[in-house]
């Protein structure tokens, strides 16, 4: 393939709040996932598996933290000259700036950025998705198609279609009528929040959007819809995978869970499409001598004492004598001390629950109660203590 | 510290570990599971600062630069100074009784020329340790030293022979360098690490161009009087690899909760390759106990007192005890291991049975099962 | 030296409208100097040299252009994980963003930043500096004397003194008064503009000086005399070497040709201490059959067919047949066409002057004339044009 | 293009020319003032997207791995696939007739089986020219090709002896493969560069192992008509050098402007390693005419015709003509120099005359002067 002279902006949206704690002190795209990586690595990844070396991540936070995770982006092998990982975020310009009103108004504030790159094609990806995809491929599509947009799509089933931006196709795959989020949706083919556009043609839809006082300046809400109505080339390009969105305690927590499941199509550990990550430097885990680890996935730096059932523990984790941990997911450097259990909960970074606690539910109800409990990262339980399942516990400020 | 540039010396001879460091060395060895041995000693620069380090390769090279590729990982792929590799001379004979070898260092004296540092720091790659070497070349910059070697004091006695002994006065000067066995206690001895001043060092390596094959250490004591050499100690963990068993015993070590504290959670980290290697999945049946377990393994075995390197597959009913498994291993189901070191990539078949022992740990080399 | 805990940052001016045409386009900092070098190259390279290897630039500009200049700071060996150069401008935060309004509030608006290196130390220096100076000698002295604030100065002639700060010490190097800019000055120890504070102190002066309405937020006028005033522990860093300031088009034009002559105790050839640039990579300079060059510096990539006498080409110029460029420098990918000349010139990048012009002067006058002329960066001079002497020419949008 | 890996022969052999690449190769020779040959290969691989390089060194690896580091500047000092050292064979003979010997292959076959790629880019170091394989290798995809040759059609009847000529169809198949000389026009050659399918050339390997000395490009030969084999044209500026002559020529090609556009000033640059030089300062009495000059050099002499490297000082009053230095030599005043090829490093002291001739130059190594 030729220079492809694509880039991509990774849309790492608001402070994620439907995350709940997670995402109090975190940008979402930085949360941890599946034990050594963090969301918006597979998006990086991706990048880096498809040639596309120069990324632009929109976001609305302090950039700070996700400028340490990212640092030069040679973690993902995206730091050749020319290219690299840029945050975003709103800035200062000749008029006063202002926050992003939406996905499409943060690629708006930033055409400067990309024209400074003058390439011929732009990728839209989001943060918060969990998949492994070669944009290439769709890249080719696009280009085979002589499309102006692409989306890449999913079939998902029907009842679940009106949470989706739906697409409806001719014969030659091209899009004729899109609708967000649908009440009566006419078809499951639904957009992942991928596309591929020709930057000319986006950067005029973005200047016309920007101008629509009855816009909200959203993708899938108004630059789509409006591109398909006017008759534009929209294809859409059939995606086979695992794909999955991350928005939600419960999708974040089921995602993860799935990466325990070895025979789901989504597998970590392929080496053919690896997933990078900015790991920290740690020695292997450590198992003690009283330890029982079960259908789990532990990561380095881990030092285990005590039992562990169907969990993810991160970087980092301690688990004490006498713990139980079950259905749980540690995030790195989480400390759960001696003889406290642990259940169907996410247990935040560098959190410390401390001796003969019992966290989600009385042992032995199992994974069928209801509700996740989550703790706030760095957040202190005190020895003791009985949390409730389905509990969302925030630090005190 | 940018100031001070280092020579590691990569290319020791040595028992060559039984073979497992045959077409390898013994400085790109895997240990503790997810490093190589150079990975102390590098570290150990590094995080003292060194931005410029010289690396005396051996002849099979492959492995080492394999390893380090551009230096990225220790802060070394850099504009000014970075990595330099110095090739080592070839010798068909090698004796381990030679540390750093001149002839290795003259071969390469255009490096001690182009870098305009004040001091060289040299060490070997056969030792595991952290060690923060700021406070050693503060001492050595306050004593105006031309050497500064780095000593421990043994904690039992004459826990190995033939170590190079430091005789000091009060103001910590050497007035004696000794290569002799020592039954007495409390005895410093040299611990291979030291700091020269880098015009001195151009001075030995000029002045005994002719006596070249010998030991840097030889010039130093035979002018112990005319330069100024002083000692500094090393007080930390601090192990030498000389032989298959130092080598199996000190992967061992790693297993104290204590060690591994000193090692590796300090305040300077141990650097190395980095893999991006998945997480470590363990199964239904797996049964692991007292044991270091790197980050991509499958384990649906049991495993006991072991160290498991990255990427290795223990299948459902397999057993290991008190044994090293290197890196992409696959253990099929019924295997019993006790006391080997298995090589890299190496497989063992369904329900063989591979047993070696303490004192004798069984070496099976990649092609060897 | 054990781990310093000293980062940088750098002032990076407003859009340092003294250098005319020159910063029309280009932040100030990334304005090119003698031939392959721009303006930041020299605080970067010293902040290498000295060990920093974290270096926050402040720059009101959208931050596009010096971002793909300073790209991942490997230019300058400043990509070391957890170090890097990072190019902060004003942000929007919790609250609508705004201008940074002095020095000192640019500082303000990124406590957080610097916070999140956690360092004992941060020096202070500007992206308008010419100069070679290693910041640890600085540093060590900032430490012999407990200081609190240490001020890097150099001793001006008495008529100058007023362009600057000024400062009067005790016997033991002690600042006990401090003036910005003062008509009669009592001292001609002048402030080079590089300071070491300790963090802790300089965050509460911030902190201090942001809620003063009175203050114009900058270090000169407004935070150093406050603490000195207080009796903070504010000493004299007696700086021995060439320093100059380029912040107006004569006192630039003036410090490249100080590099014209070898005896300058400027000597950008000292390989010592290195002057590292983020160079496009151009092959070596080809010279004519017909061409002459005199007392200048030539870079690579340029290819000089015509006469060129006490001047300075930086890389990729072309100098066509027939031509006199004399007391001039060419920026970047300048391009003169055939029988033109160029007399005491500042020729901006990728301008192109065409066939049979007179730039500056008739050919003759010689350097003595007054007036520097200044052509601005992409302009083009047609055929036959004559440019008087000490015009500044913008181009026409 | 991260399906395609690539093989660059490092070790040539050939006539060393005189002795300039002794304890260097001719993959490190300085060339055209700032580069060295092997930038004009490796730029042409990663130019064209090619992030995984398998670098065979030859026996003096030291000023080849100096020059790379860690390959940043050619982009491959990533995690995923970059620069590979893999050692060549040490042979005491080098024949000059083998352009890929199998055996280099043989030893660093691990490098073919763990890099999933589809194909592989195989070149050597010893040829001056830019080029962009992407169209060759969409051309090799489209044809479902197993290899193919890159040819190039002579523009003067048999400018070299011994060349490979190519018969192709219609269809730019190859039929055969012949190594011969040719009086004829426009019978295409091969310039050894060429794409294999991965598993092709695992194949050959294994299969030729007992043979393993020979060049890659018999079997494919002898196996013409079982194995897809298509022929691509280049035909741009290529140049190739055995000899001292050819490097002497090469070097002054550079001063014509059209070749240097095609060299340097497409859309592909040749990377080299960045060394931060300041740059060239010319005097007073400085006469530089119908020369290449690179950066740091300092010139009070007269120049011509001659190619100068970086940091090389002229006195005032020396005469250097038809001439290739290199770096950081110092050519004293009065000194006359013609037709002269000085190795770096390389002082000439005041007065001296050096004269060789166009069709001998005279080579003056580091130590001669």
């Amino acid at each position: 393939m030729h220079k492809q002279k694509c880039i991509a902006m990774l849309l790492a949206g608001g402070q994620g709040s439907r995350l709940g704690p997670l995402t109090r002190n975190i940008a979402k795209p930085a949360v941890s996932f599946s034990g050594k990586y963090r969301i918006i690595d597979f998006s990086l990844s991706n990048c880096a598996n498809s040639d596309i070396n120069t990324v632009g991540v929109l976001t609305q936070y302090k950039p700070f933290l996700l400028n340490s995770y990212i640092a030069q982006g040679s973690a993902w092998d995206l730091d050749a000259p020319g290219g690299g990982v840029h945050i975003l975020p709103p800035y200062v310009g000749e008029n006063e700036g202002s926050w992003y009103k939406g996905t499409a108004d943060a690629v708006s504030q930033n055409i400067e950025f990309v024209d400074s790159y003058n390439p011929a094609y732009v990728l839209i990806i989001s943060g918060d998705h969990i998949y492994k995809m070669n944009y290439n491929k769709m890249l080719e599509f696009h280009k085979q198609k002589r499309a102006e947009i692409t989306v890449s799509t999913l079939t998902v089933p029907w009842e679940e279609a009106s949470r989706f931006g739906v697409m409806t196709c001719d014969d030659n795959a091209k899009i004729i009528r899109f609708a967000e989020k649908p009440a009566v949706p006419e078809s499951n083919l639904a957009s992942m929040g991928v596309y591929i556009f020709n930057w000319p043609m986006l950067k005029q839809a973005l200047l016309e959007d920007s101008k629509d006082p009855q816009s909200d300046h959203d993708f899938g809400k108004n630059i789509l819809p409006r591109q398909v109505k006017q008759g534009k080339r929209v294809f859409a390009y059939n995606f086979q995978g695992y794909w999955k969105d991350v928005g939600t305690i419960e999708s974040y927590y089921q995602a993860n869970m799935e990466c325990l499941n070895m025979e789901s199509s989504f597998d970590i550990f392929d080496a053919r499409h690896n997933i990078y990550s900015n790991e920290d430097l740690l020695p292997p885990h450590y198992v003690g001598p009283t330890a029982r680890i079960e259908n789990s996935i532990v990561c380095n730096g881990c030092n285990v004492l005590g039992e562990v059932t169907n969990s993810i523990l991160a970087q980092g984790v301690f688990v004490g004598e006498g713990v139980c941990i079950r259905d749980s997911i540690l995030l790195p450097y989480a400390k759960v001390y001696d003889q406290t259990s642990v259940l169907k909960s996410i247990v935040g970074e560098r959190a410390e629950i401390k001796e003969r606690c019992l966290v989600g539910a009385e042992p032995g109800t199992g994974s069928e109660q209801e509700g996740i409990t989550v703790i706030e990262d760095h957040h202190l339980i005190p020895k003791g203590s009985v949390i409730e399942a389905g509990q969302n516990i925030y630090r005190i400020r | 510290m940018y100031n001070t540039i280092a020579i590691l010396f990569g290319n020791s001879g040595f028992d060559s570990l039984q073979g497992l460091t045959l077409e390898g060395s013994i400085a790109s060895t895997s240990f503790g599971g997810r490093y190589r041995l150079l990975d102390f000693a590098l570290s150990s620069m590094v995080n003292s600062g060194i931005r410029t380090v010289g690396l005396v390769t051996p002849r099979y090279y492959r492995s080492i630069l394999d390893h380090l590729g551009g230096g990225k990982e220790w802060f070394l792929d850099r504009k000014a100074g970075g990595l330099a590799i110095l090739p080592g001379a070839i010798h068909g004979l090698t004796s381990h009784k030679i540390n750093f070898r001149m002839r290795d260092i003259e071969m390469n004296i255009d490096y001690l020329h182009k870098n305009y540092a004040e001091n060289v720091l040299i060490s070997r790659c056969n030792q595991v340790f952290n060690f923060n070497y700021a406070d050693a070349l503060e001492f050595h910059n306050k004593k105006k030293a031309d050497i500064t070697l780095i000593f421990k004091i043994p904690e039992k006695p004459t826990d190995r022979h033939g170590r190079i002994h430091l005789f000091l006065d009060e103001a910590q000067r050497v007035n004696e360098i000794k290569k002799e066995d020592s039954e007495e206690l409390k005895v410093p001895y040299f611990i291979n690490q030291l700091i020269i001043r880098r015009k001195v060092l151009s001075d030995i390596i000029h002045g005994y161009k002719s006596l070249e094959t010998v030991d840097l250490i030889q010039p130093i004591a035979e002018n112990i009087q005319a330069l100024k050499v002083y000692g500094y100690p090393f007080s930390g963990y601090l192990q030498t690899i000389h032989t298959v068993q130092d080598y199996f015993e000190r992967n061992m070590d790693l297993l104290d909760h204590e060690i591994r504290e000193k090692l590796f959670w300090g305040s300077d980290r141990i650097h190395t390759k980095v893999r991006d290697n998945p997480p470590t999945k363990y199964g239904f049946e797996a049964r692991v106990r007292n044991s270091l377990i790197s980050s991509g393994c499958r384990i649906e075995g049991n495993v006991e007192n072991s160290i498991i390197s990255r990427c290795v597959l223990i299948e459902p009913g397999a057993q290991i005890r008190n044994s090293i498994i290197m890196q992409r291993c696959t253990i099929r189901a019924g295997t019993i291991l006790e006391y080997v070191v298995m090589d890299k990539l190496t497989e063992v078949k369904a329900g063989n049975v591979l047993k070696g022992n303490r004192d004798n740990p069984l070496v099976m080399k990649k092609t060897a099962v």
